[in-house]
C-alpha cells in the first residue's frame, strides 16, 4: 500500500474543531512541517492533546501562537508564557494532567481499556472530581482514556508500509498516541524501503499509520 | 560557592552507587556536576532516557537528546531510550531509586508544593506528581527562602504536590529531615547557626544536641 | 475437499486488502492457504507479530518465531514484533480489523462459547475472550455438528466467551449471520438443502427466498 | 556493574513457595536453563505467573511435570494435559485469566498502577469476583496489577550492565514480566559489551534486571 503524501494534503484532511493528538517534548519530537502546515492553512478551534505546549514559535507553541487551540490537555505549560497568558485571559482552556497519566491515558485509548488506576495525585488537586478506588487498603485515582480524531507523530523512520521507529528522547508520546486516533498521519525523517527496518526494531506496526509525510515532497 | 552550589554539592553527597536517579529541571540538574569521582550513578531523564550525560559532545547528530527542560544532551555507553508510559512506569512502579527536585514549599507534614501558585504561576506538574508518588526516595533541593519568606512551613498554603512525605529537604542553611515526630534538623551549613535557621524557618524544628554541620567543601569530604 | 477445507476456502473470501487479521489455532489457520491471489492481508498472530508468513523458510534461524500454538512460522518483509501487552492493545484497540476463531456453540443471540466444557475440559480463554471482545469484525469457522449434536443453539449451554454478537458463522453446511432479527442463513453450501441445514440446527433461522448457494469451488469464483 | 552468574547460583536464591512469573508462548521465549535448574534444585510449591504451562517436557510443563507448582496464574492450560490432570485432581490450582487481561496486569504491576478496566470478560464467567465500572455508558471490569517475588526472563542479547532486547516472538511476556518482580534473573542467548546495544534498541533497560546468567558457564 502507497500511504505517502505531502504535508499539505495530509493536513487538508483536518478539520476545525478536531481533536488533534501531536508528539513532541518541549518540541522535541514533534512533526515541524505537519505543526506549520496546521498554521498556513489556518485550522481553528483545535483540542490539543499533547506533553506540552512547548515554546513560543517552536513546536506545537506555533499553533499556540497562532490562536488555533481552544483547549489543551497537557502536563504542562511552564515553557510556554504565551499559554499561560491565554488561559489567565479564558482564550484558552488548559486541563492539566499529571506527566505519566497523560501517557497511561493516552495509552488506554489505543488499547481499548477504559481507564486506569494510578496513585500520582491521590489526595491533591488533580484528584478534583475523579474517582478514587481502593485497592488492598492503598487509594488510587481513576483515570480515563483519551482518543483523538488525528494523531501527528514525529519519527526517525518509516518504510513504505507505514512501520515506524524512533529516535532516542523524540520518541516521548510518539508511539502511544499512534495508537489512539482515528487517523494517523506520520512525519519521519526519512522513508526506507519495506524490509529495511528489522521486526524487533520497528515501534509502531504499519497497521496503525494512514498516511506517511515526505520531507519537503512535492508528488 | 554560591547558595545553589552549596545545595547541589550536598545533595550529591546523600547519591549512591549502582542507583537509578532522575534530576529536576533547574537546581536539581546541577547535582550532576558535584557526583563524587567514580560513583556509579545512571540518570533517568522522564522525557525517555536512563544514561543520560549532562552535555552533548561536540558534533552529536540531530535534536533528538534533550533533558526533559529540551536542553541538549549526551548519552552514555549502556543507555537506552523509550516511551513516555516506559518512562513512567519506571518513575511509578518502583523502579527509580532517588528523584531530586525543586519546591515551593514544604511543611511539617513533609508534604512539597512545587507546581502552581494559584492566580498567578500555573506551570502545571509536568512530571512532578508522579515522581514524588513513585520514587524510592524524594530530596527536596531548593532556596530556604524566597525573597525573605519562609519556604518550610508548619502547612503549605500552596496546592501540594503528593501527600506522600518527602525523605529529605537540602537548602543553602540546612539538611531537614520529615520523620514521623515531625521535621529534624540533621545539618547546618557552615557559617550558620542553629538560630540562624530556625528564624528562617517557620515550621517547628527538631534540633538534635549538639547540631551537626553539613560538609560541602570537597576538601572537607576527604 | 473435506468440510475443514470448504469452511476455510469460504472464510478466506471474507477477508479484504489493506485488513489485519488474526487466526485462531486450528482449522482457522487454515484459512491462510486459501486466500485470493494478489490479496493483501496481514497476519496478526497473539504471541507477538504482524507479517508472519505460515511456513518458515527452510534454515530459518532459531527457534524463536512461531504461531500462536508454537508452531514455527515466518515472517514477510515489513513485519512487526513486540511484546504481548502491545498484541493485546493492537486487539483490543481496535486495531485489529478481522477475527477468525473456532467454536463449540453459537447461539441466536450471536454468542460465541469456545474455551470450556465444565467438568470435562478446561483449556482456558488464551487470547480468545479479548480476540471477541475487541475485534472489529469476529468469524466463527467450525463444524456444523459435533458428534450428530447441533452446535448453533437457542442459547448456550456453555460458558460465554464474550456477550459481543459475533459477525458471521461459516460452517461447511451454511453462512450464517447473526443480526438484530436473529441468525440469518445467507448461504448454503453445495449439495446441501434448507432442510438439510435446518435439521442439523436448533437455533431458529431466518431463511431468504430463495436461498443462496455458498461458491467454494475457486472455478466458480473467477 | 558486574551482574553475571551461573543459572545454578541464580537459582540458589529462589525459595520454596515463591511467586515467579516465567517469560515464554507456549515454550518460545522460556529461559530453559533457569526451569531446568528449578527442577533440579526442586524448589516446591511455587506460584507461577505465565501465559501457558506449555506441553509436557516443554518450557514450564518441566515445573509441572515435576509437580512444582502449586498455583498457576496463566491464560490457558489447552497445550498441557498434565495440568489438566492435576487441576481436577486438586494438586494444582488454576487461576485462568484471558491473555490480553494477563498481560495488562503483569503490566500495571510493574508499572505501579493499582489495575487497569477492559471491555475483555464482561458478562463472562471471567467476570465473577470482579467489580465492574462503568465509563460513559460501557461497561468495563477492574483488573488488578499482579507482582512476583522473581521474574525469570529469555532475551536475545543483554550486555554486561542487563540491558535486554529480544527476538521476533520469543519477546512475549518477558519485558512485562521483567518490571513486575522484585529480583530479576534474565537469561540471554548471549552477552556483549555495554555500548553494543544502542540505546533505540534496548527493550528492557538495566536498571530492572538484577542478575544475567551466561549460558553453560561455569563462573
Amino acid at each position: 500500500m502507497y500511504k505517502v503524501n505531502t504535508a499539505e494534503e495530509a493536513v487538508r484532511r483536518i478539520p476545525d474543531g478536531a481533536v488533534l493528538m501531536i508528539g513532541g517534548f518541549v518540541g522535541i519530537g514533534t512533526p515541524q512541517d505537519l505543526v506549520d502546515e496546521l498554521v498556513r492553512q489556518g485550522k481553528k478551534d483545535l483540542t490539543l492533546i499533547a506533553n506540552d505546549t512547548a515554546r513560543p514559535n517552536v513546536g506545537v507553541g506555533k499553533l499556540i501562537d497562532a490562536g488555533l487551540v481552544s483547549k489543551a490537555i497537557v502536563s504542562h505549560i511552564g515553557t510556554n508564557p504565551v499559554t499561560q497568558r491565554q488561559m489567565i485571559s479564558g482564550a484558552i482552556e488548559v486541563e492539566l494532567v499529571p506527566q505519566g497519566t497523560l501517557a497511561e491515558r493516552v495509552r488506554a485509548g489505543g488499547s481499548g481499556l477504559g481507564g486506569v488506576l494510578t496513585p500520582t495525585g491521590v489526595g491533591t488537586d488533580a484528584a478534583l472530581g475523579k474517582q478514587t478506588i481502593e485497592i488492598n487498603g492503598t487509594p488510587y485515582l481513576l483515570e480515563t482514556a483519551l482518543k483523538a480524531d488525528f494523531a501527528l507523530i514525529r519519527a526517525r523512520s518509516a518504510d513504505y508500509s507505514g512501520n515506524l521507529r524512533y529516535s532516542l528522547t523524540s520518541r516521548n508520546f510518539n508511539p502511544l498516541m499512534a495508537m489512539a486516533a482515528d487517523f494517523v498521519i506520520a512525519e519521519p525523517d526519512e522513508i526506507v524501503p519495506v524490509g529495511c527496518i528489522e521486526p524487533d526494531a520497528v515501534v509502531t506496526p504499519h497497521v496503525l499509520v494512514d498516511l506517511l509525510v515526505a520531507k519537503g515532497a512535492t508528488l | 560557592m554560591n547558595e545553589k552550589e552549596i545545595i547541589a554539592r550536598r545533595v550529591a553527597q546523600e547519591l549512591k552507587s549502582g542507583t537509578l536517579v532522575n534530576l529536576g529541571i533547574g537546581l536539581p540538574t546541577m547535582v550532576a556536576s558535584y557526583l563524587p569521582v567514580g560513583l556509579d550513578v545512571s540518570f533517568q531523564s522522564e522525557n525517555g532516557i536512563i544514561g543520560m550525560s549532562a552535555l552533548p559532545d561536540p558534533g552529536l547528530a540531530g535534536g533528538n537528546l534533550t533533558d526533559a527542560g529540551g536542553t541538549p544532551a549526551g548519552a552514555l555507553p549502556g543507555a537506552s531510550a523509550f516511551d513516555s508510559a516506559m518512562s513512567f512506569a519506571l518513575v511509578r512502579g518502583g523502579h527509580l531509586d532517588v528523584t531530586v527536585l525543586g519546591g515551593l514549599q514544604v511543611d511539617e507534614e513533609g508534604h512539597l508544593a512545587n507546581w502552581m501558585v494559584p492566580g498567578k504561576i500555573v506551570p502545571g506538574m509536568g512530571g512532578a506528581m508522579d515522581l514524588v508518588s513513585g520514587a524510592k526516595r524524594v530530596i527536596v533541593a531548593m532556596t530556604h527562602t524566597a525573597k525573605g519568606e519562609p519556604k518550610i512551613l508548619k502547612t503549605c498554603s500552596l496546592p501540594l504536590t503528593s501527600v506522600r512525605r518527602i525523605d529529605l529537604v537540602v537548602t543553602e542553611l540546612a539538611v531537614i529531615e520529615p520523620t514521623d515526630e515531625g521535621l529534624v534538623l540533621r545539618e547546618i551549613a557552615p557559617g550558620y547557626t542553629v538560630e540562624d535557621v530556625v528564624a528562617a524557618t517557620q515550621a517547628e524544628l527538631r534540633i538534635p544536641v549538639p547540631p551537626r554541620f553539613m560538609k560541602v567543601d570537597p576538601e572537607e569530604l576527604r
